[in-house]
């Protein structure tokens, strides 16, 4: 019998700018009624095409090239336009990342129900308000009145990504795929939004897939397991045996880059770098960076003189060669207090010391000519946009060099860049490419580079792998620390991610709503945590079931 | 919420008051700068010396700028914009007389490209890069292209003068029919009120061609915009969800694309609409149509300060009004506003 | 690297054999205004009113004008002039409004406000009677025309400038910059700037079509270029009287060519476009 | 789907935009006893005393109202009329005399003479009228001077209907000043109702309502767009018009005007340019007017406070160096009358305008430069009116080139109309320029007095001779019959002819073309639109 979903060597190609070019080939996927499979890939690898091609969603410069896709018994590929059109949301339904954009932003919540329920004619406009209702509450969402009649920007993006799981739900539809659903959303909404999938899942006996980077959430969640890497399939497995047992090398080392509970910095590849086996150094007891009772106050635009404390009143520590976490879900203000740290926003109270000296006395232009710029660098979230894109790698890294250690003399900038990009392992033949030519994980570089290029002594890290795929974060995270260790340097690392900051830090603040609400050893934090907030911030780690 | 977005309305409204000071100064400064003595220009053809000065001191001219201009300031206070020394008719009649035929005008030639470039936007956005887009490509920036005077020209000479399609280029309405009676100030419409189809027909056939050949120069802002905010909104997660979802692709089209590409198309409608009445000097030119836009060209060569003047706040008037208007309809047209602004 | 950018060009004009066409087009105008003094047929200043108002023929192509010039050599020697005008005044446009437009997105706050007012005042008017107003109260002269036209196109790069600054200015190479011990000023000019100038080249090319069509409506009604100097709109004006009693050709020539001029730029400016955000295009 | 519905919104629109063109009837000329005339200028006031009335407003004052006396017209046989300045005849006036030793004239005013509103026409309505002329300064008062008469005093009501103009000194110009547009009789009980402290001459009123007794009423005006004219039927100072209304519409465009009267939608184009008008007359399907302006020349002016030009071998030179033949064909295409080639330097008559004994000879330019000292030219800017563009810049241009083969290089500077005056007639700037001035009174003296003293209004060249002050001084006043007037009227033109500050090329005509059957159109010295001779058939 064939399976409930059956998709056959499956090729999928596109039309772009620098001509045709194949995004998937050789897919095969099968899928019965009740199974969760995840499909598990890095940026690049295929996944989403895939999950695309069966909705016949490519758009109109990509098309399927080869193979087959039937859905219980009926061809998509050769489907007419009609029969598509019928199956899309009532037969299979998606859900996407970012739900705050996926849905029509100036039209109400409930109206996009309706147009949902009516086209399907599963509601008439009479029933639709009462059919709404239930859908709303299905998804658990409790004022259902104020969130029909409310447009997407008034709702969070959990609420929004409820909302588009309700779409998904209105048809009665069998099979559902939610392609990255939790991407972009903080660690609790994530675990909640996924909960609430699979228990529907379970209860309407609805087939998942589910496309994803993280290998914590399809271990979680799904029975079935893909992996693609560059648009192939490399391995399959039908139960968790994949985490124990990985075949393929591909597999092995995504697993081993996923930061799980227990993993270590010197693990996240297959063959532990030699560096990372030392033992590292003992941070000193001396005291680099004070912060006292440091406050950020915003005047909001649209209202008459109300204002929000982005930081509120925050003190902390950093000790030399000390790497200091700093973790709190969006808008909690931690990027706040790291960009006062490197002096790009300036305090409304408070004091930053550095090395005994209040940075906050400093006017901004003595600032710049002053050995503190030298010794507070920073690294940034976005590889891509924290790049200059007219500049090549030398002229990146050599800016800081020539602005603040006023080296002008070419031969010298040769060498200490050529020196700089070995140092962080940068290819040397990459030394004359413009950004948009480089990898995410040489961006990344840099990106660190740069950072580094004028020797500071504390260097904040914002984020610095969130953008990146998982087996990059490794070597980028392997390569922080050995800078640390080999530089002394000292580093505040902001992070969203809990199992990331715990790999490097020493010792780990948690922030919420402009304050800090749990500070201490990272073993402490995990293990022990305190407060309600990193209660349940740990608790929403994905948990590796292997 | 609403009451904030009355408040952003009020906002607007404060915004404007800065920019129409400076249009008062730079009409002033402008006005005062142009060249040629008006007492000389109106003493006639045969004055002398002693009636010049005669006319000069009482246009005001003896004394200084200043005076002159706080002069002006009061006067504007009063709703008074002075008298128009070249055609002797007071600015503010002139101009309210002149206003609707001017109007009339522009929101023809408004609706006629609107009405032709938003379909042809939308399909250049629904096959990006087809010879339907190829070629509305070209047509519209062929029509942005052509200078409207050349293009007027050609019209009538075709039209009117070789086919005679078109009746005579001599302003609002035939020599053998009156006025409607005066309601809106449009002829269209004020006929229409009065019952008199023929000479509602009369006046639409007047306005038919020049409304055309503004069209033709408007289409290209407007259907380009239409086919980008068309293209970005078909672009968008949101049609591609609801694309996923099954809806068919009339709703997509218009309830999910078309509105909110509408939003980006109505920001810029201010500046066409500018655009038109700019464009409109040359048009009323060739058309002899009764207008301010002809108005005030005359007005400037005859250096007749309260003529141009009169204009360039009325313009501006406008301008900050059609602002307004658009803004509340923005905030109306899109939830949004008025919440992160 | 150059490779690959003169492979996405040609895929774009491949895709779009209008912008392949606009850019042969756009050389065959910088040709004609570099070269045309060399090889044009007649002088085209000088007149010979015996042969006035001749249909086009063999000897002129676009035939004569009232006083027998021959009126393809005028069309062919316009095109430097007229090219010269919307140049100069989009570029001082273009330093003007770009340098307005970058502080004004950069720093913001009363910046912002004041460029912003300026930019809102200068819209306020309708720009061709504005200019109109310039070149009436500053003097009657190909200067005036150039600065006029240069004035009413601020705002555009004022608006394209504040808005594409407001976009860099958040991302993160702008405070890598400050923290590479840049001020705020050498940010801006060093960085943010020539990140802004794709867009900005966009602006500048339609805007040239747009000088050409403003500099040739001034001189439509007689203000700017001085006789005997060819230009194309001074040539449509000049011809506009003679359509009616059938020498069409006087004007059709020049306003044609004019036409297919500001056509050229417009579709060069979406290439441009295309070239720098597929998506933005309009 | 979607596709299908734009395509029916296209085809709709279509649809109804051909139907809409196909409807249109061509409306000709119309109704028998109502004219359409198009002209290319408007009229801002019905008030000719008023600060600031247009020329074309003029024409207000003739048809609206009534003068005291008026000149003769005679028929030109082509369908159009022209003004004779040799007859006076009664308008108002039924009969004047010569008083007081040739010092005043006593006008006896028609008896059934009456205003629109029915009341007659008195003396007392004439005084007022005449005061407020002299009064209210400004043009009128200036065009009264030129008739002698500055002050009310001047007037005087003998009885109701009889009526003294006291003269200064007896003047010639005086009674043909008297049937300029200027001196109408205005309704004064109307106007003087309609009167306040600050305006007691009614300005404001007049300026809107015309009030007076001409031969038509105001139907209906639209400022800058139409002025519709009824016939006033109780008319009585002279024969009834024939045409019951009169529209006359503004269409700035000249081609426009010639479209409309090409294709029979209006009965009479006017202001036509010369090329239009010659080639409506070639074609032979309508009656073109085109006749020569009296007392009016086209001419190039050279000031006098430009260094080069203060030599007369300057002046000369230029004059030798025009392109004479080419101007008049490329800019007057042959219509009006020539102003070069005279015969000899000495005038064989006293007939005004006639042509000056220059014509195109480039070395004798070319010598006539080296003897003055400037062998290698000179530059000087040749500045022209735009509101004059039909004939200016043709001129121009040739003159340019003509006078770049003797040395000198010469730019062209552009004036709008509006600085014109300014420019050329009050600061007298302008190096080299084209001028046009017509005499509203035909007299060779009174040219003179405009154009050739120092100081004068026209004198746009500073020119200066003592001789021709006294002269003018002398002839103005000076009957034309009078002994004295020919020698020193030929006088005059020789000293034109030799010092030459302007040289004229051409004498310009009036063009006007009319539907067949149309006649009437007068060619006064105004240049104004006169409506009352026309008729239709």
């Amino acid at each position: 019998m064939k399976s409930f979903l059956e998709i056959t060597n499956l090729a999928v190609k596109f039309n772009t700018r620098r001509g045709e070019v194949t995004a998937v080939t050789d897919v095969n996927l099968s899928l019965n009624k009740s199974d969760v499979v995840a499909v598990v890939g890095e940026s690049g690898s295929g996944k989403s095409v895939t999950a695309y091609s069966i909705l016949n969603l490519l758009g109109k410069n990509g098309w399927v090239d080869q193979g087959n896709i039937e859905f219980d018994g009926m061809d998509l590929i050769k489907a007419k336009k009609n029969l598509i059109k019928n199956i899309r949301g009532r037969e299979i339904a998606m859900i996407f990342q970012n739900p705050m954009s996926t849905l029509n932003p100036i039209r109400k919540v409930g109206d996009q129900l309706s147009d949902m329920l009516r086209q399907h004619s599963q509601a008439s406009k009479e029933t639709a308000p009462k059919k709404i209702a239930q859908l709303l509450n299905q998804v658990e969402i409790k004022d259902i009145d104020r969130v029909k009649n409310a447009y997407p920007f008034e709702l969070s993006g959990g609420m929004c990504q409820r909302v588009m799981i309700a779409l998904a739900l209105a048809c009665d539809s069998r099979l559902l795929i939610a392609d990255e659903p939790t991407t972009g959303l903080d660690v609790t909404t994530q675990k909640s939004i996924m909960d609430l999938v699979s228990g529907l899942a379970k209860k309407n006996n609805l087939a998942v897939i589910l496309i994803t980077h993280d290998l914590g959430m399809a271990s979680e969640y799904c029975n079935k397991f893909i992996v693609m890497e560059k648009g192939r399939v490399v391995e399959t497995s039908d139960d968790h045996e994949i985490f124990k047992n990985p075949q393929h090398p591909y597999t092995q080392k995504l697993l081993a880059a996923t930061p799980a509970q227990n993993s270590k910095v010197e693990v996240l590849t297959p063959i532990p770098p030699e560096f990372l086996l030392e033992t590292p150094p003992e941070p000193s007891e001396e005291i680099l960076l004070a912060i006292e009772g440091l406050v950020k106050t915003y005047v909001l635009t649209d209202t008459k003189h109300k204002t929000f404390n982005a930081v509120d009143g925050v003190n902390f520590k950093i000790y030399k060669g000390e790497c200091m976490g700093l973790v709190g879900e969006s808008g909690c203000g931690k990027s706040t207090t790291s960009r006062i740290i490197a002096r790009l926003e300036q305090a409304t109270q408070g004091r930053v010391l550095f090395e005994g000296q209040d940075l906050n006395l400093i006017s901004d232009k003595q600032f710049i000519k002053s050995e503190f710029r030298k010794q507070i660098q920073m690294v940034f979230q976005d590889p891509t946009g924290s790049l200059n894109p007219r500049h090549t790698v030398f002229q990146l890294i050599a800016e800081p060099l020539k602005r603040l250690e006023n080296i002008t003399d070419r031969s010298e900038l040769d060498s200490k860049v050529h020196q700089l990009a070995d140092q962080v392992g940068l290819n040397s033949e990459l030394i004359f490419r413009l950004p948009h030519q480089l990898s995410g994980g040489q961006k990344a570089r840099v990106g660190i580079a740069r950072a580094i290029a004028v020797k500071p002594k504390l260097l904040i890290l914002d984020e610095p792998t969130s953008a990146l795929d998982v087996s990059v974060q490794a070597i980028v995270l392997q390569l922080l620390e050995r800078l640390r260790r080999e530089l002394g340097l000292s580093y505040l690392f902001v992070s969203h991610d809990l199992n990331v900051v715990r790999m490097l830090s020493q010792r780990i603040l948690v922030m919420q709503n402009g304050k800090i609400v749990e500070s201490g050893n990272t073993d402490e934090v995990m293990n022990n945590p305190q407060s309600e907030f990193t209660q349940t911030l740990i608790q929403a780690i994905p948990k590796m079931v292997s | 919420m609403w009451t904030q977005k009355l408040k952003l309305i009020g906002q607007r409204f404060a915004l404007a008051t800065p920019t129409l000071l400076g249009v008062i100064i730079i009409a002033f400064a402008l006005t005062r700068a142009l060249p040629g003595d008006p007492a000389v220009y109106f003493a006639g053809i045969t004055a002398d010396e002693e009636s010049i000065q005669q006319i000069r001191e009482e246009l005001g001219l003896d004394k200084s700028l200043v005076i002159q201009f706080f002069v002006y300031c009061e006067n504007l206070l009063k709703g008074d914009l002075g008298v128009s020394l070249s055609t002797g008719q007071k600015v503010s009649e002139e101009l309210s007389s002149r206003f609707p035929a001017s109007l009339e005008l522009t929101l023809t030639g408004l609706f006629l490209a609107l009405i032709t470039s938003i379909p042809l936007g939308i399909l250049a956005a629904m096959y990006p890069n087809s010879w339907v887009d190829h070629l509305c490509r070209v047509l519209v920036t062929a029509g942005a292209s052509t200078p409207i005077f050349f293009s007027g020209l050609f019209f009538v000479f075709i039209f009117y003068y070789l086919l005679g399609w078109a009746p005579s280029p001599i302003g609002r309405l035939d020599f053998i029919y009156l006025p409607p009676p005066h309601v809106t100030g449009f002829y269209t419409i004020d006929s229409m009120i009065a019952g008199d189809t023929e000479t509602f027909w009369a006046s639409l056939k007047q306005i038919v061609l020049p409304a055309i050949t503004l069209a033709v120069f408007a289409l290209a802002p407007i259907a380009r915009m239409t086919r980008s905010a068309m293209l970005t909104a078909l672009g968008s997660e949101y049609v591609k969800a609801a694309t996923a979802n099954g809806l068919n692709s009339r709703t997509i089209i218009f309830v999910y694309a078309l509105r909110n590409a509408s939003l980006p198309l109505l920001t810029i409608m201010g500046l066409v609409f500018s655009y038109l009445l700019g464009a409109n000097v040359l048009v009323e030119k060739v058309f002899s149509w009764p207008g301010i836009g002809s108005f005030a060209v005359d007005a400037l060569v005859a250096s007749d300060y309260a003529a141009v003047q009169g204009f360039i706040l009325c313009m501006a008037l406008l301008f900050v009004f059609l602002n307004l208007f658009i803004d509340i309809l923005y905030t109306l047209v899109d939830p949004r506003v008025g919440i992160d602004g | 690297m150059a490779n690959s950018t003169l492979k996405q060009l040609w895929y774009i004009l491949s895709q779009n054999p209008i912008s392949l066409f606009a850019m042969l087009l756009f050389g065959l105008f910088v040709l004609v205004a570099l070269t045309g003094w060399m090889w044009i047929p007649y002088d085209p200043l000088a007149s010979n009113t015996s042969i006035a108002l001749q249909a086009p023929s063999a000897e002129h192509w676009f035939g004569t004008d009232h006083l027998g010039r021959d009126v393809f050599s005028r069309v062919v020697i316009a095109t430097r002039l007229d090219l010269f005008i919307a140049l100069s005044a989009v570029a001082i446009s273009f330093v003007i409004g770009s340098a307005l437009g970058c502080l004004a997105g950069y720093y913001g706050g009363w910046v912002d406000r004041i460029v912003g007012r300026l930019a809102d005042t200068i819209l306020a008017f309708p720009l061709f009677v504005l200019a109109m107003g310039i070149v009436a109260a500053m003097g009657n002269s190909l200067i005036n025309v150039i600065y006029a036209t240069a004035l009413i196109n601020i705002p555009f790069y004022i608006r394209v400038a504040r808005a594409e600054v407001t976009i860099q200015r958040n991302l993160q190479y702008v405070q890598a910059a400050l923290l590479c011990g840049n001020t705020h000023l050498r940010t801006l000019a060093f960085h943010v700037f020539p990140n802004c100038l794709p867009a900005l080249m966009v602006q500048l090319s339609l805007n040239m079509g747009w000088a050409i069509l403003n500099a040739a409506g001034l001189s439509f009604i007689g203000l700017g270029v001085r006789p005997p100097d060819a230009e194309w709109g001074i040539m449509v004006a000049e011809g506009a009287n003679y359509i009616i009693s059938g020498e069409w050709w006087l004007a059709l020539f020049p306003g044609f060519t004019l036409m297919l001029a500001v056509f050229c730029f417009n579709l060069l400016g979406d290439a441009l476009r295309d070239l720098v955000d597929p998506q933005k295009r309009t | 789907m979607i596709q299908t519905s734009f395509r029916k919104t296209i085809t709709a629109l279509s649809c109804l935009l051909i139907s809409l063109s196909l409807s249109v009837n061509v409306f000709s000329a119309g109704r028998k006893d109502t004219l359409v005339i198009v002209t290319g200028a408007g009229v801002n006031s019905m008030d000719i005393h008023r600060t600031g009335t247009n020329r074309p407003s003029y024409q207000v004052a003739v048809n609206m109202y009534d003068r005291l006396v008026t000149f003769g017209v005679k028929s030109e046989g082509n369908g159009g009329f022209k003004y004779d300045s040799t007859v006076i005849e009664p308008e108002l006036a039924t009969s004047w005399e010569l008083v007081d030793d040739g010092n005043a004239y006593v006008f006896k005013l028609r008896e059934d003479a009456t205003f629109w509103d029915g009341s007659p026409v008195t003396a007392m309505d004439v005084k007022w009228s005449f005061d407020r002329a002299v009064s209210l300064g400004g043009f009128p008062a200036v065009q009264m001077k030129a008739g002698g008469m500055t002050s009310p005093d001047q007037f005087e009501v003998i009885d109701e209907k009889t009526f003294k103009v006291k003269m200064t000194s007896p003047s010639k110009l005086t009674l043909p000043d008297l049937a300029v547009p200027v001196p109408i009789i205005i309704n004064s009980d109307v106007a003087k109702k309609n009167a306040t402290a600050e305006d007691p001459w009614a300005t404001e009123y007049l300026h809107k309502n015309p009030a007076g007794g001409g031969a038509y009423m105001l139907e209906r005006w639209d400022p800058g767009q139409q002025l519709v004219y009824k016939r006033f039927d109780d008319w009585k100072n002279g024969d009834l018009p024939a045409m019951k209304r009169v529209i006359v519409r503004e269409v700035p465009s000249a081609a426009t005007r010639r479209a409309l009267v090409e294709r029979g939608d209006v009965d009479v184009a006017l202001g036509l340019p010369n090329k239009d008008s010659k080639e409506l007359a070639d074609a032979g399907k309508l009656t073109v007017v085109s006749s020569t302006i009296d007392n009016a020349l086209h001419a190039v002016g050279m000031n006098l406070e430009f260094e080069p030009f203060q030599n007369v071998k300057v002046r000369q030179a230029i004059a030798y160096a025009l392109p004479y033949q080419d101007i008049f064909d490329a800019a007057a295409y042959g219509l009006g009358e020539k102003m070069w080639g005279g015969a000899s330097m000495k005038p064989m008559t006293a007939e005004w305008p006639q042509p000056f004994p220059y014509s195109t000879d480039l070395e004798k330019a070319k010598a006539l430069l080296v003897e003055a000292g400037y062998p290698d030219g000179f530059s000087v800017p040749i500045s022209i009116n735009l509101g004059f563009a039909q004939w200016t810049e043709p001129t121009a241009l040739l003159m340019q080139e003509s006078l770049a083969k003797i040395g000198i290089k010469a730019d062209i500077n552009k004036i709008p109309g509006a600085s014109w005056r300014t420019k050329a007639l009050v600061e007298k700037g302008l190096e080299l320029h084209l001028k046009n001035f017509g005499g509203w009174l035909n007299y060779p003296d009174y040219y003179f007095y405009w154009v050739y003293i120092k100081g004068h209004l026209f004198n746009s060249m500073n020119y200066d001779n003592s001789e021709v002050a006294s002269l003018v001084d002398i002839t103005l006043p000076m009957p034309v019959d009078a002994p004295d007037y020919e020698p020193n009227v030929k006088r005059l033109m020789e000293i034109g002819f030799e010092e030459v500050p302007m040289v004229p090329i051409w004498q310009p005509t009036l063009e006007v073309a009319m539907q067949p059957g149309v006649e009437g159109f007068v060619n006064w010295f105004h240049r104004q639109l006169d409506i009352r001779a026309f008729t239709k058939q």
